[in-house]
């Protein structure tokens, strides 16, 4: 029996052996953590595609596909219903039920970075071993969104206390922990070899389920190589297969070459300014705000300093969200933000402030500094100082300037975070406006918001976003300069664009290399 | 502090004065110094320094550049074409526009754009030379800033020895811990906290020097209290000593010379490395501010577009701070070759 | 010193004929040495007496071709054992310096290599011009350092020179000198930068030390009573060239030059030699510099007795019939 | 000696306690890791709780004494990036560096050395002032120009060299160190990034080296070995070389220790995950204690490289008696 057994595994090995394909990636940093709810980041998303598997993900399209979840069904208002796959193991060998489903929201509502998204969640129920219940305190319009971040982890491997007799599921971010060191999901890769900050080194699982997935990368090599310069280098000299995400500088250069493949997409990071009406009495009369927005030229900024790689924005979500509005295109006309400077009894201009990040956002420090060259041109003298990231939040929690940069992307992939966040009223108690550093306030925004996120009827929730969107476009709340594009590059014969999406979480589970 | 802040803004206009008011008398004095002090100059032309520097083409060479790049550089504010840190000068229409006489130019704004425009649309040759302005303030100030506190310190630890020398060696390797950019990153932040957001611009080339004069001067203390200790235990310091000259004069007048050749070999490159610091620090995000690049950070932005076709930004910046650091050195070579008293015996 | 090729008895040991050492300008050739010939027997001591500038340090370098560049040997010849060096190579100048050869230099605390101990300084020598054992040479180095009445050599051997008296160091460098038996020893000043009680125990040990060798010694210094006390003869140089050369009792005794009177005039009386009339004489003036030599006898500037030919003429070394001795005077008879 | 080495001992430790004292109270300065740490969308509640949690808002003499306390145990904090002893972050990142800057020493003694003593027996010829000339044009250009210019032409026109990483290692010791030296891939990865950081160091060496040698060779004892008959190449080489060491090891040793701490943009473009890198990403990330006990590693790094260079001192000139000395 054990020997035909092996036969068979042996006979069902040899055509991925045939195959054996190696991708050798690299990003600009490897995930902090092995465990997937230790951060809420984007590297830690895209590892937790890697090696878990989420009950439903997005498609391509912005769709719901399922993945753990076969089918799902909203049963009342308060509960929403996902059947499971069956025959689905983990890395260990464990299988995967139902418990794991609700073990992982316990978990996921004891994390420091992922309690608040799964705070209107409050339990998931197993129904049987392949069906769960997914309840919410408040009707909540986006269980499934939530539902892609909910990685199932097994449960089993992870009771219990480890060798230095600490509980093997506790959420560490400073210190040793059993799950930052380990890890087993379902997903389509193991993990071999992790050296943090060096390289991490998966192979893909044997069992994994979706036999009907055309992926066939037996092995993922992933080196971090934080500096762009490096990072395109390793690409075009062979050293990696695929990187991201790629430094706008280079496209002309990696569009050249003829055996590398560029995609880039439009993302849902926007970036702004904000001009804080509270320091700067100036900045309170909607007229100047209006006159900055008219005068910052962020057609021109994405033209010359991105190089078309990013999308000038008008408003904070971008056209596929729910509050998107076509009519609410980018503003740019020199005359008239002169006009409105002398309307508004500032025809001398005034001086002021601004911080911004400079290894944060894609090109930050010199968006920041053309547009000091632009306000020049209304009379607005701005003196711009620039801090590393790892400096510039407290300072702009700390308001110590007019006019601040921030870039925003929702982890909800949803219109209202973007507003919840930037442009409520801020509250201490609440958290909302909580990177509100221009102390906009509007009721009708905030009330408008709060509607919004009870409203499960998606056409008039959309409204209510949409009507957001252009309340704080009309009174220039904030000055949008435009959303990053996402970009990956690959060598030809890795067929990259199938397995790219807007959130930037590329299916490497999918990926086909000839 | 109101004061300190008076001082410290007003300290490069008042280096740039000085460095136009010095060039100036430099040329008046090779112009006039031949009719006027005829005496003067007629020993000044029989010296050894000009008659070896009279047979040395590249010397020469050297000085003609540097002295073409001195004038240059402090006079930007005439002979530029654009003020290019002036924020409302940026054209980002312009932005990387290609050299005149590439395809792409614009030879009918000459002389703006002869050699390009940057990639945010600043006049590249008028960059180039205010740049090199800030560039070499930096480098040169920071060099001195660095030298006198390292003289100093080294001179007492190897004369005085014992303790002092403990303290003061111990002190600089707690120095060289903090790296460059750790320095620069707490100065920064002290000063920011000290005057405020707003006054970063203009702050910045004094912080700068005083960031890389503090960073680097154990190089300095640690090369002259080598020679020192090698130098005390000969007669002439020992004779010095027992004729009852004070303490700081034996350490000035008869061990400092002595030390000089690698203090002056440290400090020609020096300025080289001193310009490259402040470009790593600009790469590293602690540098000049972003509207007022100096050569390097303009090399640095320039870079990235090098691939991408647009080579002019760091190329030109680039050959220009190589011919700037190639003539202070090769100029420093010759004048240590010269000038040493213990090279130059005469005959 | 009988493996060099054996030198015909008859020729002198050193025979330097009008030498002409010259440093090129910008401006002018300047001319440190000129028309200096001497004579000197194997076994006999030359004194060459003169100020500082005078040449003759010059001169002594000249005959190991150690001249500082630019200077060169313009004209002239040095025949040292009946052999011409002035057209000799760098390599074939090697196995001649320091072997029969020997320098020693002004000041043993710039001559002695600091870094490196004085055995090394001196093996090294050894070795450079004979094929010995290191063993050998050891022996051989303690066995001169002990002749230099060093107490104790073998263990000095591995001290650093700084760990040594000036006149000791001295001592180490005149043992350098006569490890290899050389038939010449050019001493430059060496006791200039001694005490005048160690100077004179050094001056002992060169006359001892040679006579009993039998070696030939150019001895050069500024300081005519170190010379009436080793040597057989004396050449007196001004500006570059000899003003008077002769056995050294002649011509200390019956100076004929001015410029030797004066000389000897500014020796303090403590010497058997009689010149001095209770208080120091000094010669007036300086000595000119090689810039700007007056024309005629460089010396006529300064000359208590000047006629109207020195300022037109050079005056040629002549015989000078009561003495024996040369000198370079238009009032010599 | 024993003494000597024993009052340097405790000299490192004061060196060490005043650097983390300093670093200590300006860490704030870095950047604030709880924001690293965390989301953006994460409230400021949990943030602030975090820094409760990890004591970061007691007063900082409370802080640091806890540090003290710990540190004489031999445990310099956690890493908050690499959730591991920074000691234990900091050596296994060590080897990639030592060996980098132990083959840049190696190219520039190699290099320096020769050219030095060339140019300065020949100051005036052709090729000593090219020498001089093109080694300026290593300083004269930004590291990272050089070596992505190097990375352009060996790695991607030509395809020679790889451009990033290590390549192959060996674990040597247990696993403690990997070595790249022993495996044709980790040699051929070494050669980029040694040869960018020999570029920058090289121009200061090769002029300390000629200027020390010119001097030298104006000695008396230089005139004299030639007047004893020694052959040309004991006299450069044992004569005047030995005596131009001096500060070209004062200088070489700063530079050493400069180099292994803070080599950040050598090891950033290539990838060369080493201390370097590793301090960049400290300072990016705001990793307070890993720098802190950076610092205090870095600290004690320069006293034993500066003790080493006292010694070696006393070696190569006697009259320098610092190991002696009360």
């Amino acid at each position: 029996m054990k020997r035909l057994l092996f036969v068979l595994v042996f006979c069902l090995m040899l055509p991925t052996m045939a195959h054996a394909k190696t991708l050798k990636l690299a990003m600009d940093a490897d995930p902090e953590s092995l465990d997937p709810h230790v951060q809420l980041s984007g590297g830690m998303l895209q590892y937790s595609h890697m090696v878990f598997d989420p009950l439903v993900r997005f498609t391509k399209e912005g769709g719901f596909e399922p993945r753990l979840a076969e089918k799902w069904e909203i049963i009342d208002p308060l509960t929403t219903r996902f059947y499971l796959r069956k025959g689905v193991k983990f890395h260990t060998g464990n299988d995967f039920t139902a418990k794991d489903v609700a073990w992982t929201l316990d978990r996921l509502k004891k994390s420091d970075d992922f309690k608040g998204l799964f705070e209107p969640f409050t339990v998931a129920e197993a129904v049987d071993d392949h069906t769960v219940d997914l309840k919410t305190s408040k009707p909540y319009a986006l269980v499934l969104a939530m539902a892609t971040y909910l990685f199932p982890m097994d449960s089993a491997f992870y009771t219990g206390t480890d060798d230095q007799g600490k509980p093997k599921d506790a959420i560490v971010k400073t210190d040793h922990s059993f799950a930052n060191k380990n890890a087993s999901g379902t997903g389509p890769f193991k993990l071999v070899k992790r050296e943090h900050g060096v390289v991490l080194e998966l192979d893909r699982f044997a069992d994994y389920w979706d036999k009907t997935s055309p992926g066939n990368v037996s092995k993922i090599v992933f080196t971090p190589i934080p500096e762009n310069a490096a990072r395109v280098a390793a690409l075009l000299s062979g050293g990696v297969d695929w990187i991201q995400p790629v430094p706008p500088q280079d496209y002309p250069r990696l569009e050249k070459e003829k055996n590398i493949q560029l995609v880039t997409m439009p993302g849902t990071r926007i970036i702004t300014f904000q001009l804080n009406q509270k320091r700067k009495p100036e900045f309170a009369d909607p007229k100047v705000r209006l006159a900055i927005d008219y005068a910052i030229d962020s057609v021109t900024m994405v033209e010359k300093l991105l190089k078309g790689a990013a999308t000038p924005a008008g408003q904070q979500g971008p056209e596929g969200m729910a509050g998107f509005d076509p009519a609410l295109t980018p503003r740019q006309d020199l005359e008239k933000a002169k006009a409105l400077m002398k309307e508004a009894g500032h025809e001398k201009g005034f001086e002021t402030t601004m911080i911004c990040t400079n290894n944060r956002y894609v090109n930050d420090e010199k968006i920041c500094e053309a547009t000091v060259g632009m306000l020049a041109k209304i009379g607005i003298k701005v003196a711009l100082t620039t801090y590393p990231k790892a400096q510039y939040w407290d300072h702009f929690d700390a308001q110590i300037a007019d006019i601040q940069l921030i870039g925003w992307h929702p982890d909800t992939e949803d219109s209202a975070n973007y507003s919840e966040y930037l442009l409520m009223c801020p509250n201490k108690d609440t958290g909302f406006g909580q990177y509100n550093s221009g102390n906009y306030c509007n009721k009708e925004l905030d009330d408008l918001l709060m509607q919004a996120a009870v409203e499960t009827d998606q056409a008039k929730r959309s409204e209510m976003l949409r009507k957001v969107e252009r309340i704080a476009y009309e009174d220039g709340a904030y000055v949008p300069l435009h959303w990053q594009n996402l970009s990956w590059a690959a060598r030809k014969g890795v067929h990259l664009e199938p397995i790219v999406n807007i959130m930037d979480f590329p299916y490497f589970g999918d990926l086909v290399i000839d | 502090m109101e004061t300190l802040f008076f001082i410290l803004s007003w300290t490069q206009p008042t280096i740039n004065a000085l460095a136009i008011a010095a060039l100036s008398l430099f040329f008046l004095w090779m112009l006039g110094g031949r009719f006027l002090m005829p005496a003067a100059w007629g020993r000044f032309a029989d010296s050894h320094l000009v008659y070896s520097f009279r047979r040395d083409a590249v010397a020469k060479g050297s000085l003609g550049i540097l002295l073409v790049l001195l004038v240059a550089s402090f006079a930007c504010p005439w002979i530029a074409p654009t003020n290019p840190y002036d924020p409302a000068s940026l054209d980002l229409m312009m932005a990387q526009t290609p050299p005149a006489w590439m395809e792409g130019g614009e030879p009918d704004q000459l002389p703006a754009f002869v050699l390009g425009a940057d990639d945010q649309g600043r006049d590249l040759l008028s960059t180039m030379l205010y740049g090199m302005r800030v560039s070499l303030v930096i480098g040169i100030g920071a060099v001195l800033l660095q030298a006198v506190l390292g003289i100093a310190i080294g001179l007492t630890a190897g004369y005085l020895g014992k303790r002092v020398e403990m303290l003061l060696m111990r002190l600089a390797d707690v120095q060289l811990s903090f790296s460059t950019l750790l320095v620069a990153i707490f100065i920064g932040a002290m000063f920011r906290t000290a005057f405020g957001v707003a006054s970063y611009e203009r702050l910045a080339v004094p912080i700068l020097i005083c960031i890389i004069g503090l960073a680097e001067w154990p190089q300095y203390a640690r090369t002259v209290r080598a020679s020192v200790l090698a130098e005390k235990k000969k007669e002439y310091v020992e004779a010095a000593r027992v004729v009852g000259l004070p303490a700081w004069r034996i350490m000035l007048r008869h061990i400092l010379p002595n030390t000089l050749s690698p203090v002056l070999v440290i400090s020609t490159v020096q300025v080289a490395n001193a310009m490259m610091t402040e470009a790593g620090l600009s790469f590293l995000g602690f540098g000049m501010p972003v509207t007022q690049p100096s050569l390097g950070s303009l090399i640095n932005t320039g870079f990235e577009y090098l691939l991408s076709g647009s080579w002019w930004i760091t190329i030109f910046p680039g050959a220009l701070l190589v011919v700037l650091i190639l003539s202070i050195n090769l100029l420093g070579d010759f004048c240590r070759d010269v000038m040493n008293p213990r090279l130059y015996k005469g005959m | 010193m009988t493996s060099m090729t054996p030198p015909s008895a008859a020729a002198p040991l050193l025979e330097v004929q009008h030498l002409e050492v010259s440093f090129p300008t910008k401006t002018k050739t300047l001319v440190a040495v000129r028309d200096v010939s001497f004579t000197l027997h194997r076994g006999e001591r030359l004194g060459l007496v003169g100020e500082s500038g005078a040449g003759k340090s010059i001169t002594g370098f000249s005959i190991l071709k150690l001249i500082s560049r630019p200077g060169r040997i313009s004209n002239g010849s040095i025949l040292f054992e009946g052999r011409d060096l002035v057209p000799l190579s760098e390599q074939e100048m090697r196995p001649l310096r320091g072997d029969r050869i020997s320098m020693i230099f002004q000041d043993p605390m710039m001559t002695l290599n600091p870094v490196l101990t004085i055995g090394t300084q001196m093996i090294e020598t050894l070795l450079a011009h004979r094929r010995l054992s290191r063993r050998e040479a050891r022996d051989q180095a303690i066995e001169t350092l002990r002749a230099v009445h060093i107490p104790s050599p073998e263990k000095r051997m591995d001290q650093y020179p700084h760990q040594f008296s000036g006149g000791m160091r001295q001592r180490i460098v005149i043992a350098i000198a006569l490890l290899t038996r050389p038939s010449l020893i050019i001493a430059d000043e060496p006791t200039t930068a001694l005490d005048v009680t160690i100077q004179a125990e050094i001056l002992d040990l060169l006359l001892e030390l040679a006579e009993h060798e039998g070696m030939g010694l150019l001895l050069i210094t500024h300081d005519l009573a170190v010379v009436s006390q080793v040597t057989d003869r004396v050449a007196v140089m001004y500006a570059g060239r000899i003003v008077e050369i002769g056995p050294t009792e002649q011509v200390v005794h019956a100076p004929q030059h001015p410029y030797t009177q004066g000389l000897l005039a500014a020796l303090p009386q403590t010497h058997a030699g009689e010149p001095g009339t209770g208080r120091l004489a000094q010669i007036h003036g300086i000595m000119p510099s090689l810039y700007n030599t007056p024309p005629g006898c460089a010396f006529h500037p300064r000359c208590p007795v000047r006629i109207h030919a020195c300022s037109e003429t050079v005056p040629a070394l002549r015989p000078c019939s009561q003495t024996g001795t040369l000198a370079a005077c238009h009032l010599v008879e | 000696m024993i003494a000597f080495l024993i009052r340097r001992l405790l000299q490192a430790c004061i060196v060490m306690g005043v650097i983390s004292l300093i670093g200590f109270s300006l860490r704030h300065t870095v950047g604030d890791p709880v924001r690293e740490m965390y989301g953006m969308s994460v409230s400021a509640e949990v943030r602030a709780e975090a820094r409760e949690r990890l004591g970061l808002n007691d007063p900082i003499i409370v802080q640091y004494f806890r540090f003290l306390k710990n540190a004489v145990q031999g445990d310099l904090g956690n890493s908050l990036f690499y959730q591991k002893p920074a000691l234990e972050v900091i050596l296994s990142k060590a080897p990639a560096t030592l060996e980098l800057v132990f083959t840049s020493a190696l190219l520039i003694t190699l290099l320096s050395v020769p050219c030095g003593i060339y140019s300065a027996i020949h100051p005036r010829r052709l090729l000593s002032r090219i020498i001089l000339g093109v080694s300026t044009v290593g300083v004269s250009v930004p590291v990272f120009f050089t070596a992505l210019m190097c990375i352009s032409l060996f790695s991607i026109t030509l395809g020679w060299l790889p451009s990033f990483g290590r390549g192959e290692l060996t674990p040597l010791f247990g696993g403690a160190w990997e070595t790249g030296f022993l495996t044709w891939s980790g040699i051929k990865h070494l050669i980029m990034p040694s040869f960018a950081l020999t570029s920058i160091m090289l121009p200061l060496f090769i002029r300390l080296v000629r200027a020390e040698m010119m001097e030298v060779l104006q000695m008396d004892y230089v005139k004299y070995a030639r007047a004893k008959g020694l052959s040309e190449r004991r006299i450069y080489w044992v004569h005047a070389f030995r005596n131009t060491l001096l500060p070209v090891i004062t200088v070489g040793g700063v530079q050493l220790g400069i180099l292994i701490a803070f080599t950040i943009l050598t090891e950033t473009v290539f990838n060369w995950k080493g201390l370097g890198g590793m301090f960049k990403e400290a300072v990016d990330r705001g990793d307070t204690s890993l720098l802190v006990a950076y610092m205090v590693v870095v600290g004690a790094l320069f006293v034993v490289v500066n003790t080493v260079v006292d010694v070696i001192y006393g070696m190569v000139n006697p009259m320098v008696r610092v190991v002696g000395r009360k």
